[in-house]
């Protein structure tokens, strides 16, 4: 009653009750997956813009890549592998979160954590192995940017699952949380997502162009 | 009703001598805790808005005395009042400030604070990152305007175009502090985009499906979209130059591959769309006021939506038009010029839509519909100046004079600031409780509107007799003496005009006359709700039946129960017809956003000067957001105790 | 009220470094009031009395003085013998050998006065407030100067990593080597 | 020009205050302004333009009345109403084709409009692509901070020459100018004779236009290029052929040697002072080249592009202390005793 006051305009219908509503949902229906989605489009904005960049120093050299070798292959092909194989763990917890198997998405996240830091480790070999320095030339530059923007985003998701994770297993919990799950494993798609391309962006087109 | 009234105001001010529990008893946990704590914890979007709103107006009022100066310097020939390294950081930070500390935060920070009551919902989406991006932004702001005050101010222009704030002549820290502002603005935006965009989407009220959604959300809806996709633009080619100028990388180093039209080519991919961040929801602002002052629908509400959509995408196919005096290839350049022209098509539509509402309805002549006819006036000119501008062989002479400066004032001014004031004197009795005074604003109004015309229409003339931008002084044998004085002059009177709505706004926020919920019979939701609105917005929430809900004899179909305020839900529902899907609860008030805000200025400012500050900057940001994202178990209790039986 | 609280603190923090690095300063020196002797007409060069160190700091955390000492080093060819700082007939400039001295007072004499071997002196070709420009630079190059304030890379081929990124060489003495040593 | 009266005098002062320089009385040139105007067209570029600019005007004056117009008989036809007034919901469902015909109306004489423009454009463009370059007067102009490097290209190497901030051209021919910049970006704009064009770092641009009328035009930087944009200025003297070849030759030759002791000691301090270590003069040692030549520099009618007329007590003052006239310049201030800068100004005067 009080309650009704403060919306000036007094209404007797009840359009809805609530209350039969559930106070979650996955997919698309929740809020948080917008969020995550916008937060994807942002930085898939971002590294279709660096891939612009690292094209447009391209047009501007003759030889390519300008005074440096390819990068080797070995570790960004190994680093392919690791997220295609992380895939499955990864679909598996979003699985388990939207049947709300608590016991399967620790499970997964652990697994999908120790994938994180394999792909870590090796990304660390990565630079090791690029064949070029940041301020060699425009190329440099533009192929450090790339990985380094890359490198952000993993390290970033890794982080977030291990947090989560460390959740799963303390607590506090409630059901909405498996949702963070899902949605996390959502961003976790995307990062796969966003190698491939730039993989053969920075490994295949120095061979290619 | 008044008690609500006043418990909304209790919300909404703490401190005030009344107690806090008549507030706790009815709305839970919408309420903040009182004191300077609670207000630094908030993450009402309503007290954030305000906040988000009065900042940034304070960075317009810096930035305009900014701009006072340089006409000061301007007003005649030879004047040696200000040297070239002074007024080279005041039209930097000038124009830094107004385009991106004042004008595009000013209109998200309306939409953070009417889009939740417009779209008739309890709360904003994610407003804990609301906060965070508040506080992100009022620091980055304040560190221009330190940087300024300590002579460390940007002074390549608020374009920065390399190689003149490259490494190599931007010489000491002044365009790493640009940078940096940028990354911070860019934050703020984007999450602000992200929450009003998933608001919009997905927290509006039941039946008000895609097509019933008010001019103003629909402007606001498409300008976040352009944000998302434009500012990562500005972000990648600030981040270039800022590493390029540290660490000594070679984007823009065209010895070594890099080239100094990367640098604009990224620049302008985002700085066109950006002019239209702040003319759109203008254009929402102007539907807005129309439509209540003339006494029905805007006519052509589909036509409008359209344009504006059709802006939103054109916007992103001629930033080249500001490359004009490169080389850039005729075949470029003449799809340039098309597109420029085009886009002129949907904003004379809207024009004309207007026209006709005003024409077939019962004119209402308050202040804010006369903020809105100087717009038609004064945007119409500006827009017409951009078709000339639009054209390659005119711009060639024009490009870059006074006649550009006097063309963007007239569209960013007329098309942004003068329905954003209509849009102060329309709200600013929802927000405060009172209305805004008449006769003052009448005042306000007339002063700006001449006093902007005589300062800024003889610039076109002086770009014609060949006055270039930026230049801190001319000769007297020029002859632009004259024009230049009659300029100045008219900076006064705007300088006096804007001071009148501050006088205005503080006399009114105590004294005004109380506005009631509705004072100018308008249809939207959010005068369906008390003024300013309690916390949690609407208490019961409505469900509406059409497009004026206010207006049409059933557009409210009956309200929402079953939503608690402990934990505070909001309802959830469908994306095109907005039917309920379910409940959520929204987080509680907390202190983390501040403190992630400050470790994140801390990394900000300290990579400006040691890159490894975004290796050890980063930790306390990551232990700020965990603290920010760990439940607590009495959270987690209420949640689990509002789950449907599995 | 939180935005001053902000920006106070802000200001605690760069006031020291702020205002010495960014000042540009276009007006003319002393010097130029006072009318000098005549230009003389004769290659032989009196020993200047080198003047006080406490004008030194004021160039060396002043980013537009490193910049024109920069601008300068090429402008006047002082490449031309000592390339990017490598040395070539001249001796090296980046690494932490000093022949003459590595404080400013040292490299303004050493520009002035000219020294044997080949390197001729500059006095009355090089105004004293460029001198100072030049011998600040001259430290930068091996890394002798405060990191915020030394020059950021040039917008042409890369030669050698920025002044700003180059570490500090520890100053030593040592006597002037053979150019045929250095050319090595 | 006569507005540097007051400017002149205010050297005057600074250069007795600095050193003992008896006043000297010049006489007021009786040169009218330069013109810098891109409404007053001297070329066939400009001219284009200035016909598009016409055509401009004339149509968006019309559509801004038309419009304006339609909102003041809108207010004065619209009955007035207040808030109590009760909202026209109807117009959510009558059928309002009258006004939807007139909007659409409206809309489609603004895409007629539109088109008109467009198609100007695009004629004005073709008419500036294609202006005849037979025997073009080639010129490389390189843009510094803060002044213009002009070279005058020859098939003869021996008559290749420099100048500086100030380019001769004969009426009638057509000039074909190559862009660059050695430090950051400029742009080279002299509204009666053509529109911008762009100096970029790295890249050349070529901009051609021809000046029909004889006279001297003025032309500024456009580019934001630092601390004396404002003060980067170039003459262009369009003369008649005979004119032109005239002052070819005279700029082909190198300096004559001083003809007197005062010139001479002009000259030492020249060469024995910081002058000589960016300037050069030819038929002498020095061969600076980051500065404007001098070889001929009294015979410009302007120095430090544009900032001053040419004549000595300025250059006086120029020399002194080129930071009080153009704070940021690359050239020092220098000090010298009062007799050497006599001398050194009165050396520089005999460089016809």
């Amino acid at each position: 009653m009080t309650a009704a006051a403060a919306t000036p305009i007094a209404v007797q219908r009840v359009a809805v009750d609530a209350a039969r509503l559930p106070n979650h949902a996955f997919g698309h229906q929740s809020v948080m997956w917008w969020g995550t989605v916008g937060i994807m489009a942002i930085e898939g904005t971002a590294f279709a813009l660096t891939v612009f960049m690292y094209f447009y120093v391209w047009t501007r050299v003759d030889a390519w890549p300008p005074d440096a070798l390819p990068p080797e292959l070995r570790w960004g092909t190994l680093n392919v592998a690791i997220l295609l194989a992380s895939v499955l763990p990864n679909y598996y917890t979003k699985r388990a979160a939207e049947r709300y198997d608590l016991r399967g998405v620790r499970i997964g996240m652990v697994v999908c954590l120790l994938f994180g830091a394999a792909f870590i480790a090796v990304r660390a070999l990565e630079f090791t192995t690029l064949n070029v320095s940041w301020d060699t030339n425009a190329y440099g530059s533009a192929v450090y940017l790339l990985l380094g923007l890359h490198t952000t985003h993993l390290v970033t998701d890794v982080a977030d699952t291990a947090v989560l994770g460390t959740l799963m297993f303390t607590g506090p919990l409630d059901r909405s949380r498996f949702v963070d799950v899902s949605e996390n494993a959502l961003y976790w798609n995307f990062v796969v997502a966003a190698w491939l391309p730039i993989y053969a962006v920075l490994y295949l087109m120095p061979r290619w162009l | 009703m008044s008690a609500d009234g006043s418990a909304g105001t209790l919300a909404a001010h703490p401190g005030r001598d009344r107690p806090a529990y008549s507030a706790r008893e009815r709305y839970g946990g919408w309420v903040d805790e009182p004191g300077l704590l609670g207000a630094l914890a908030t993450i009402d979007h309503k007290r954030v808005g305000v906040r988000f709103i009065t900042t940034a107006f304070g960075f317009f009022v810096l930035g305009g005395l900014l701009a006072g100066l340089m006409r000061l310097q301007l007003s005649r020939p030879d004047s040696t009042l200000i040297g070239p390294d002074l007024y080279n950081q005041l039209f930097t930070v000038h124009g830094t400030t107004m385009m991106f500390v004042f004008a595009v935060p000013i209109m998200q920070a309306m939409g953070v604070y009417f889009v939740p009551l417009m779209v008739g919902a309890r709360d904003i989406a994610f407003p804990r990152m609301i906060a965070y991006a508040y506080w992100v932004y009022l620091f980055g702001g304040a560190m221009l305007f330190v940087a300024l005050a300590l002579n460390i101010g940007p002074d390549a222009g608020w374009f920065s175009y390399t190689p003149l704030a490259g490494p190599q002549y931007g010489v000491g820290k002044r365009s790493d502090f640009w940078a940096q502002l940028i990354t911070f603005t860019e934050v703020s935006g984007l999450l602000v985009a992200v929450s009003v965009i998933t608001t919009i989407f997905k927290l509006r009220a039941p039946g008000m499906t895609l097509n019933r959604m008010p001019l103003f959300v629909w402007a606001l809806l498409i300008t976040s979209f352009m944000i998302v996709f434009a500012l990562p633009s500005v972000m990648m080619a600030s981040t270039a130059l800022i590493l390029d100028r540290l660490v000594g990388t070679h984007f823009y180093n065209q010895a070594e591959g890099g080239d100094a039209l990367l640098w604009q080519h990224l620049f302008w991919f985002f700085g066109h769309p950006e002019v239209y961040f702040i003319f759109l929801p203008g254009l929402g602002f102007v539907s807005t006021i129309v439509g209540t002052f003339s006494r029905r629908p805007v006519f052509g509400y589909v036509a409008v939506v359209l344009s504006m959509i059709a802006t939103g995408f054109l916007s992103f196919g001629l930033w080249v038009h500001h490359m004009f005096a490169t080389n850039v290839p005729e075949l470029g350049k003449s799809f340039f010029t098309a597109a420029s022209m085009v886009i002129a098509i949907p904003t004379a539509t809207q024009i004309f839509c207007w026209i006709a509402t005003l024409w077939t309805g019962r004119i209402v002549l308050k202040t804010p519909l006369l903020f809105v006819l100087g717009f038609f006036f004064i945007l119409v000119l500006g827009g017409l100046t951009g078709i000339m501008l639009a054209a390659v062989p005119l711009d060639l002479q024009i490009h870059d004079t006074f006649f550009v400066v006097a063309h963007l004032h007239y569209v960013l001014i007329g098309g942004g600031v003068f329905p954003l004031f209509g849009a102060f004197y329309y709200w600013f009795p929802k927000v405060t409780g009172r209305m805004l005074n008449e006769t003052l604003g009448r005042w306000n109004f007339w002063l700006f509107f001449i006093g902007f015309n005589v300062a800024f229409f003889p610039m076109h003339i002086l770009g014609l007799q060949g006055m270039p931008r930026r230049v801190y002084t001319y000769a007297a044998e020029s002859g632009w003496g004259t024009l230049n004085l009659i300029s100045s002059l008219g900076a006064v009177l705007i300088v006096v005009s804007v001071l009148l709505f501050v006088i205005n706004v503080v006399r009114s926020r105590r004294r005004g006359t109380a506005a009631g919920p509705d004072p100018w019979g308008a249809s939207t939701l959010e005068w369906a709700t008390s003024s300013p609105p309690p916390p949690g917005n609407f208490h019961p929430q409505l469900a509406v039946n059409g497009r004026e809900p206010l207006w049409e004899p059933d557009g409210v179909s009956g309200r929402v129960d079953g939503l608690t305020n402990d934990p505070p839900e909001v309802l959830v529902t469908t994306l095109l017809d907005a039917s309920p899907h379910h409940r959520r609860a929204v987080p509680a008030p907390t202190i983390w956003p501040l403190l992630a805000a400050i470790a994140t200025t801390v990394m900000f400012v300290s990579s400006i000067f040691t890159p490894w500050a975004v290796v050890w900057g980063s930790i306390p940001i990551a232990i700020a957001l965990i603290a920010w994202f760990w439940p607590t178990r009495e959270e987690a209790a209420k949640h689990r105790k509002r789950e449907l039986p599995a | 009220m939180t935005r001053t609280a902000v920006a106070g603190v802000l200001v605690a923090l760069l006031l020291p470094t702020g205002c010495q690095r960014e000042s540009r300063r276009f007006e003319a020196p002393a010097g130029a009031v006072v009318p000098p002797p005549p230009v003389r007409m004769s290659e032989l060069q009196p020993t200047v009395a080198t003047p006080h160190q406490t004008i030194a700091p004021r160039y060396e955390v002043n980013a537009r003085a490193l910049a024109e000492g920069k601008r300068l080093y090429s402008w006047y060819n002082c490449n031309g013998c000592h390339a990017n700082g490598g040395g070539d007939k001249g001796p090296a400039l980046m690494d932490d050998v000093w022949v003459y001295g590595s404080e400013p007072a040292n490299i303004y004499a050493t520009i002035v006065e000219g020294r044997p071997n080949g390197m001729p002196s500059f006095g009355g070709h090089i105004p004293d407030e460029q001198v100072w420009q030049l011998a600040a630079y001259v430290r930068s190059m091996s890394g002798l100067v405060p990191k915020d304030a030394a020059p950021s890379r040039d917008d042409a081929i890369q030669a050698k990593p920025s002044e700003n990124r180059t570490p500090p060489a520890q100053p030593v003495m040592a006597a002037p080597a053979s150019s045929s040593e250095r050319s090595q | 020009m006569t507005g540097f009266a007051g400017r002149r005098g205010g050297h005057r002062r600074r250069t007795t205050r600095r050193i003992a320089l008896t006043p000297v009385v010049f006489p007021m040139a009786a040169i009218a302004a330069p013109l810098q105007d891109a409404l007053q067209p001297a070329g066939p570029q400009a001219g284009h333009i200035h016909a598009l600019w016409l055509l401009m005007l004339g149509v968006c004056a019309l559509v801004f009345v038309a419009v304006v117009a339609a909102l003041l008989v809108a207010l004065r036809h619209a009955p007035r109403g207040d808030v109590a007034t009760a909202a026209d919901t109807q117009a959510l469902t009558r059928d309002e084709s009258t006004v939807r015909r007139s909007v659409g109306a409206a809309i489609a004489v603004s895409v007629a409009l539109l088109l008109l423009l467009f198609g100007a454009t695009v004629v004005t463009d073709r008419a500036l692509a294609q202006l005849p370059l037979t025997d073009a007067v080639h010129i490389r102009l390189t843009g510094h901070q803060w002044w213009w490097e002009a070279t005058y290209d020859d098939p003869e190497p021996a008559n290749v020459f420099a100048t500086a901030n100030e380019l001769h051209v004969p009426v009638g021919r057509p000039v074909v100018l190559s862009l660059e910049a050695s430090d950051v970006i400029h742009s080279f704009w002299v509204p009666n004779l053509h529109g911008k064009k762009d100096l970029i770092p790295g890249r050349t641009a070529t901009i051609a236009f021809r000046a029909d009328a004889p006279g001297v035009y003025r032309g500024q930087c456009a580019e934001f290029c630092g601390y004396q944009h404002a003060k980067m200025a170039l003459l262009v003297i369009a003369e008649s052929p005979q004119q032109y070849d005239q002052w070819l030759a005279r700029s082909r030759a190198s300096a004559l040697p001083p003809p007197d002791a005062t010139a001479q000691r002009g000259q030492q301090v020249f060469l024995r002072s910081t002058c000589a270590m960016c300037h050069a003069v030819g038929g002498t040692p020095a061969n600076g080249k980051h500065a404007p030549d001098l070889t001929h520099v009294a015979s410009r009618q302007t120095l430090a592009a544009g900032a001053l007329r040419n004549e000595p007590a300025a250059l006086a003052a120029w020399i002194i202390d080129p930071q009080q006239i153009k704070p940021g310049a690359n050239m020092p201030a220098h000090a010298l005793a009062p007799a050497d800068l006599l001398a050194l100004v009165a050396y520089l005067g005999t460089l016809q």
